[in-house]
């Protein structure tokens, strides 16, 4: 199924949540979503028999300035198609439902996504960094992130 | 867990008997020789057998997807063969064929075959790192030396190719840096002939040998499920009996034109999916990656190299991900670019990153010496893990 | 031999680093003090003692297997069968601290890790040597202007012997690195203080 | 055939020195073994000289590389620069260390590696003390090596040693038994457990042979000796951690196993304990299995009855009223000797002396090559797998082989 | 406790056999190396080929040095720092230092330059004591006197050209 058939059949089960179709002019193409329902169209996405997602194979957060996506990747082995969605939160406190129960493997991505961008995800089983040390202050894939002059004793110009 | 809440817990009331018996919290830590780079692993064990296991990462996290937001593409390319320097060839490979199709670039077919050549000849000599360091960690020496010998001139080759030994730098946005001549050719078939005829006794010497059997057969067993739910790709997954390899289900840079076969676990030592599964198909792999470098070889035909791309390289506005078959897994570079010369934002995903979660997963109630069995056969390299 | 040879401060290592005879197969360069005594006036019965000890750590440093990056796949080359590091007596990696003269930092150190290599460092008994391999580790390299996470040279907090520029170096650069520290090394004075005297000699230290 | 420093002692010296006979016997006694143990010390050096330079070596030419070769000649000096570096490191003791513990272990390992050295016999004559229960002593005193390890572990504190000493009890327990089985083998086909009458024991005829030149070994003699031959080796392997039960001191799982914390020259004690205990496993190996000195080069065959101490004491015996300054008693010393050795029967003793030793030394060797060999080939056992082989494998079969050797020796003796 | 398989003896032999043999051969394959020919190049006195396209350190021709800075640019890590004395093809280059504390080798500064004066040559060894050291000067070292000398012949060129075109405007 390409992106467009599973968009049409997500678009009459949750209606308005899911945002209407754009076909962008160059590279990949991908479901607008509002953050609250995420976590139900993902049950579905992986659950459905026609769709059958059961390979979540990336997420990440991209800072556009005024708001952070998120994007996750998906991929059916069965079926051997892909989707892509994306969910838009607020610059000032991203919030989305963790995703670990749907997929295990989101456990981890999502750790990162946190200590990368600072997106929060809500009841995510141990939510910490996990690249950066523990009391690294800071998000560095923001747009307005500043580099620390100096981190327990190192310089670092 | 972060290191802070890494409590010690009391043994439960029914072991409380005269001989008081604890559990220990072990720091397999960011130095430990069997821990493939600075891969931290917190272990609480009770005696020999491991109750629970929290790997750390981090400790070589370089910055990668910041540097590339902050350098144009054609400067950013270097820094994405030190993501996976045991697979650098695949790494740039990726990168730029997520630049070409964002901007619609051509490559030639001569430039496309070379990189198809250089990226197995990239994935045989990574695979004799993984299969020496795997011997290595179950505590056979000698099988890393003889591992390192056939890169060694696997290395000679690509370093003939591309001019360096280790992190090659030699595909380029549009095509490849250097172009082959006959004399590297020469040399390429030459390493063929070795390789076959080294692979029977690398199998003679551990592959078949019964203390590596014992050691490997139904060892951190991963279930098909278990495998695709943790995001498992690669020969880790081609072990668990899912017949999925980019090269043949999403081909790229012509790979639908050369005949091989994708190899999966089918348990012949022991259960589908254990270690010895995982170490068998890395080892058929390079069989097939010799067949198709020699298909590739024969079938290259003549042209340029490295179609002209302009020196200020603007990508449209848009977003691609094109995913690739590294050695250890799927790995792509998920390109947001927003039409100015440098990339808004460049996701990459490393396959060790995803095979490395399941650590905590299967590492329960097994031997210390089954941890490092199992850390050894999911074959991670950390410069992908932290990035 | 006049007392006022013993005034004049001795030549440092590195001045005598650079005498050092280059060819590192020739033995005698271990025993070049012997060869120097006349013209240095060194005390006949402390030079052999000062060479035999120089002699033997440079010909047995045993490095510790501690690769954190890229250069450890190039340190693992030259430990393997075409470049052999254990013909120069220095294969034999040790994987504690506690048994290793050389630490060799292959690959980039970022400040998570910093403070477990210093640890490192401190864990290995006195006569120990750091190498610092591969550009990330002399000057933050590829990732020097950009990378926030990466220590710009580990020279910031360890003592550095020997730096092998490269990114990753060939294995014939390390091998050339550890024949400079062994010429190091035979420059060095284990037994003798800067003016020649020997540690264990009664005499008062002026 | 008593001891030839006790011989030495009462013919020779005791009436050469009248005055010597005024101190208490047991001070010249005492002397007289000091100077026989000090040789045997020094080929305990030399046996880790040989070891660590023959490891190296062997590794290398087994993995297509040289080993060293650049510290002097083909790289001889290079286990004395090792000694030399590790005498002069720091010595470090980790402060959370029990001091006590961490101090007296590596002697009590190096006293176990040693111990066996007293009975081990090179040759026929030369042996330091042909004690009687020799193979009992020897199997007796390899617990102090297992004690000195278990210090070792728990001492430094640290958790990877202690793993390091537990593993190695649990591997302790589980191939003593078996080791001891293969010796009673012997014990039973030879009917003692002397050194010297084991080896004399397999010179003796057999299959009608009178002198059966290599088929008169134990391992020819009964097949019970030729699984227990193997099943020995394979026990001596894991008494010295070696090759495929290296568990204690495994580098990939526990950093360095029970000598994580050693620095120096207490390293350095461990290292030697180790290639000593390998010569003693081989050289008991080749005595008891592969005939001690009846090897492959055929011995000359000196007079019956010729005793070189007998003859030379007679001879000093003879001169020594006449000798009164203790110049000429020195000169009588050595023409006496001289006249023994250049006799006929000396010479011809001396050779069947020397090459008795090379037969032994050469069949060690050869063993000792092959641990080397084993080491580096096979990848190492689990700690469970290593107790199943060695409790369920050796132990059955070892039983096997004694019930076999028992009935052989009641049906047909030799 | 588990059931033991019906064939559990059998399954015992085979396993003991199996290791017997197996042991055996790993053994043929090690003794066939131990005799073999070793591959181990005695490096400092047999020095190793090295191919031309090996990038190892830079190598410059100054006098086609067109002092156009696009290796510096194109660089990213920025460690190739240029000082020279008047601009454009006419400009003479004083200090060209490759920092090799950031290099990376990646060869782009020698694609980049317009002429090929800049190139990385076979030479890979560069061994330092210190840091600081770590710094390879690949222009000539030119004393004060001769860098004034080239300026006065720079402005000595400008006002001819100036005077030349001057007159130039009258003729037309």
């Amino acid at each position: 199924m390409n992106p467009r058939e599973i968009h049409t059949l997500l678009k009459e089960r949750f209606g308005e949540a899911v945002r209407d179709w754009t076909e962008p002019e160059v590279g990949d193409s991908s479901l607008d979503l509002d953050s609250g329902s995420l976590h139900d169209v993902c049950v579905l996405l992986r659950d459905d028999s026609a769709l059958r997602f059961d390979f979540l194979r990336l997420v990440s957060a991209v800072d556009r300035t005024d708001r952070i996506e998120c994007v996750y990747h998906l991929w059916s082995y069965e079926l051997a198609h892909s989707a892509a969605l994306r969910v838009e939160l607020d610059r000032s406190d991203p919030r989305v439902a963790s995703l670990s129960d749907v997929w295990p493997t989101a456990e981890w991505h999502e750790r990162e996504a946190y200590d990368m961008m600072g997106v929060v995800f809500e009841n995510h089983p141990h939510l910490h960094r996990i690249l950066l040390p523990e009391d690294w202050e800071g998000y560095p894939l923001r747009k307005d992130y500043v580099a620390p002059r100096e981190y327990n004793g190192l310089t670092n110009e | 867990m972060s290191e802070a809440n890494v409590t010690e817990t009391a043994p439960p009331a029914s072991r409380r008997d005269s001989l008081r018996t604890e559990e220990m919290l072990l720091n397999m830590g960011p130095q430990h020789p069997s821990t493939h780079g600075v891969l931290r692993l917190v272990v609480r064990t009770d005696g020999e057998m491991v109750r629970e296991s929290w790997p750390q990462i981090g400790f070589l996290h370089r910055c990668f997807e910041k540097i590339a937001e902050s350098l144009p593409y054609a400067q950013a390319l270097p820094y994405a063969d030190r993501m996976d320097y045991l697979g650098s060839v695949n790494n740039g490979l990726a990168f730029c064929l997520g630049v070409e199709k964002l901007g619609a670039i051509e490559v030639s077919e001569r430039a496309a075959h070379l990189r198809v050549i250089a990226a197995e000849l990239n994935r045989i000599a990574s695979h004799l790192i993984a299969f020496g360091t795997y011997a290595l960690d179950l505590g056979a020496f000698t099988p890393f030396i003889y591992g390192f010998r056939e890169r060694e001139m696997a290395v000679s080759i690509l370093e003939k190719l591309s001019g360096g030994r280790l992190l090659y730098h030699y595909p380029r946005i549009g095509g490849v840096a250097n172009d082959l001549t006959p004399e590297i050719a020469s040399d390429i078939r030459a390493f063929l002939v070795q390789m076959r005829k080294v692979w029977p006794e690398y199998n003679a010497l551990l592959s078949d040998n019964q203390i590596f059997v014992k050691r490997t057969a139904n060892v951190g067993v991963v279930t098909r499920e278990q495998a695709i739910a943790w995001g498992f790709t690669g020969p880790c997954l081609r072990a668990s009996g899912v017949r999925f390899d980019l090269r043949k289900d999403q081909p790229y840079s012509l790979y639908e034109r050369f005949a091989f076969d994708v190899p999966i676990g089918e348990g012949t030592k022991g259960t589908t999916g254990d270690c010895w599964d995982r170490y068998w198909v890395r080892m058929v792999e390079i069989l097939e990656s010799c067949r198709i470098v020699e298909q590739a070889l024969d079938g290259i035909p003549e042209g340029p190299v490295l179609t002209k791309v302009p020196r200020v390289l603007k990508l449209p506005k848009g977003e691609v991900y094109v995913p690739c078959e590294n050695p250890r897994g799927e790995l792509g570079f998920y390109i947001v670019s927003d039409g100015d010369p440098k990339a808004l934002r460049i996701k990459s995903r490393g396959p060790s990153f995803c095979n490395l979660s399941i650590v905590n997963e299967i590492c329960r109630d097994v031997l210390l010496a089954d941890v490092v069995a199992i850390l050894g056969s999911i074959d991670i390299v950390l410069g992908e893990v932290d990035r | 031999m006049g007392t006022e040879i013993l005034k004049t401060p001795a030549p440092t290592a590195e001045e005598l680093l650079g005498r050092a005879v280059q060819d590192p197969r020739d033995l005698t360069r271990y025993l070049y003090y012997l060869r120097n005594v006349r013209a240095e006036g060194l005390s006949v019965a402390v030079a052999p003692l000062d060479a035999a000890i120089n002699w033997s750590r440079a010909s047995s440093i045993w490095p510790l297997t501690f690769g954190i990056a890229c250069c450890a796949i190039e340190m693992m080359a030259t430990g393997a069968a075409k470049y052999d590091l254990d013909r120069f007596g220095a294969g034999a990696f040790r994987p504690t601290p506690r048994q290793a003269d050389l630490m060799i930092v292959a690959g980039t150190v970022t400040h998570k890790m910093a403070p477990r290599v210093r640890r490192l460092y401190d864990q290995m008994p006195e006569p120990k040597f750091v190498m610092a391999m591969g550009a990330c580790t002399i000057g933050g390299g590829p990732y020097s202007r950009l990378g926030y996470h990466v220590v710009k040279g580990i020279d910031r907090f360890l003592p550095v012997d020997v730096c092998v520029p490269g990114c990753p170096p060939r294995p014939e650069a390390l091998i050339d690195a550890l024949m400079y520290l062994q010429r190091k090394i035979a420059a060095d004075r284990p037994v003798t203080d800067r003016y020649l005297r020997p540690f264990f000699s009664k005499e008062k230290r002026r | 055939m008593d001891d030839i420093i006790l011989q030495f002692h009462t013919s020779a010296v005791a009436v050469l020195w009248p005055l010597l006979s005024k101190v208490p016997t047991w001070i010249t006694y005492a002397v007289a073994y000091s100077v026989g143990g000090c040789v045997v010390l020094g080929w305990i050096a030399l046996m880790a000289i040989v070891g660590t330079y023959g490891e190296r070596r062997i590794a290398g030419f087994i993995q297509v590389r040289y080993g060293p070769n650049r510290v002097g000649p083909q790289g001889i000096f290079q286990p004395l620069a090792d000694g030399i570096k590790l005498l002069c490191k720091e010595d470090t003791v980790p402060n959370v260390a029990n001091r006590a513990l961490f101090f007296v272990a590596p002697v009590l390992v190096l006293l176990g590696a040693m111990i066996p050295f007293a009975v081990l016999p090179f040759s026929e004559r030369i042996v330091l003390t042909n004690m009687e229960l020799a193979l009992y002593y020897v199997l007796a005193f390899q617990a102090i090596e297992v004690i000195g390890i278990l210090m070792a572990g728990w001492g430094p504190g640290s958790k990877w040693s202690l793993y390091g000493g537990m593993r190695l009890a649990a591997q302790m327990l589980s191939y003593e038994i078996p080791l001891g089985l293969c010796a009673l083998v012997i014990i039973l086909l030879s009917g003692s457990l002397n050194l010297g009458e084991i080896a004399r024991w397999q010179a003796g005829p057999f299959l009608g042979m009178e002198h059966p030149w290599i088929f008169g070994w134990a391992v020819f003699r009964s097949p019970a000796a030729l699984i227990a031959f193997f099943m020995f080796y394979v026990g001596g392997l894991a008494a010295t951690k070696r090759a495929p039960f290296d568990l204690p001191e495994a580098e990939s799982e526990l950093v360095a196993g029970y000598h994580t914390e050693y620095a120096g020259i207490r390293f350095a004690f461990f290292f030697m304990a180790e290639y000593a205990a390998m010569y003693v496993v081989c050289a008991m190996s080749a005595i008891l299995f592969l005939g001690g000195w009846h090897g492959p080069i055929p011995r000359p065959e000196t007079a019956e009855g010729f005793e070189f101490m007998k003859t030379w004491s007679d001879l000093i015996q003879a001169g020594a009223p006449g000798a009164a300054t203790f110049v000429d008693r020195c000169t009588l010393f050595v023409s006496s000797l001289w006249s023994v050795v250049s006799s006929n029967d000396g010479i011809r003793l001396i050779a069947r002396e020397a090459i008795g030793a090379a037969n032994v030394v050469g069949k060690s060797f050869f063993l000792y090559f092959v641990m080397i060999w084993a080491r580096w080939t096979f990848p190492r056992i689990r700690i469970d797998q290593v107790m199943h082989l060695c409790l369920k494998v050796l132990l059955p079969i070892g039983l096997g082989c004694v019930i076999w050797a028992a009935v052989q020796v009641v049906l047909f003796p030799h | 406790m588990t059931r033991r398989p019906k064939n559990a003896f059998r399954l015992y032999c085979t396993d003991v056999w199996a290791g017997i043999y197996t042991t055996c051969v790993g053994l043929g394959v090690t003794i066939r190396y131990l005799f073999g020919k070793n591959v181990t190049m005695l490096y400092p006195e047999v020095r190793p080929e090295i191919p031309p396209t090996h990038r190892g350190l830079h190598a410059l021709d100054e006098s086609k040095c067109i002092l156009c800075r696009l290796c510096a640019t194109n660089c990213p890590v920025g460690c190739i720092a240029i000082e020279s004395a008047g601009k454009g093809k006419t400009g003479m280059v004083t200090r060209y230092d490759v920092d090799y504390s950031q290099c990376l080798f990646c060869n782009l500064c020698a694609e980049a330059c317009p002429t090929k004066c800049l190139r990385l040559t076979e030479a890979y060894s560069m061994i330092r004591g210190r840091r600081e050291d770590c710094v390879l000067r690949l222009a000539r070292p030119k004393s004060q006197s001769e860098i004034d000398e080239h300026m006065v012949k720079l402005a000595r060129r400008e006002a001819e050209k100036k005077a030349a075109s001057k007159e130039a405007p009258e003729t037309p």
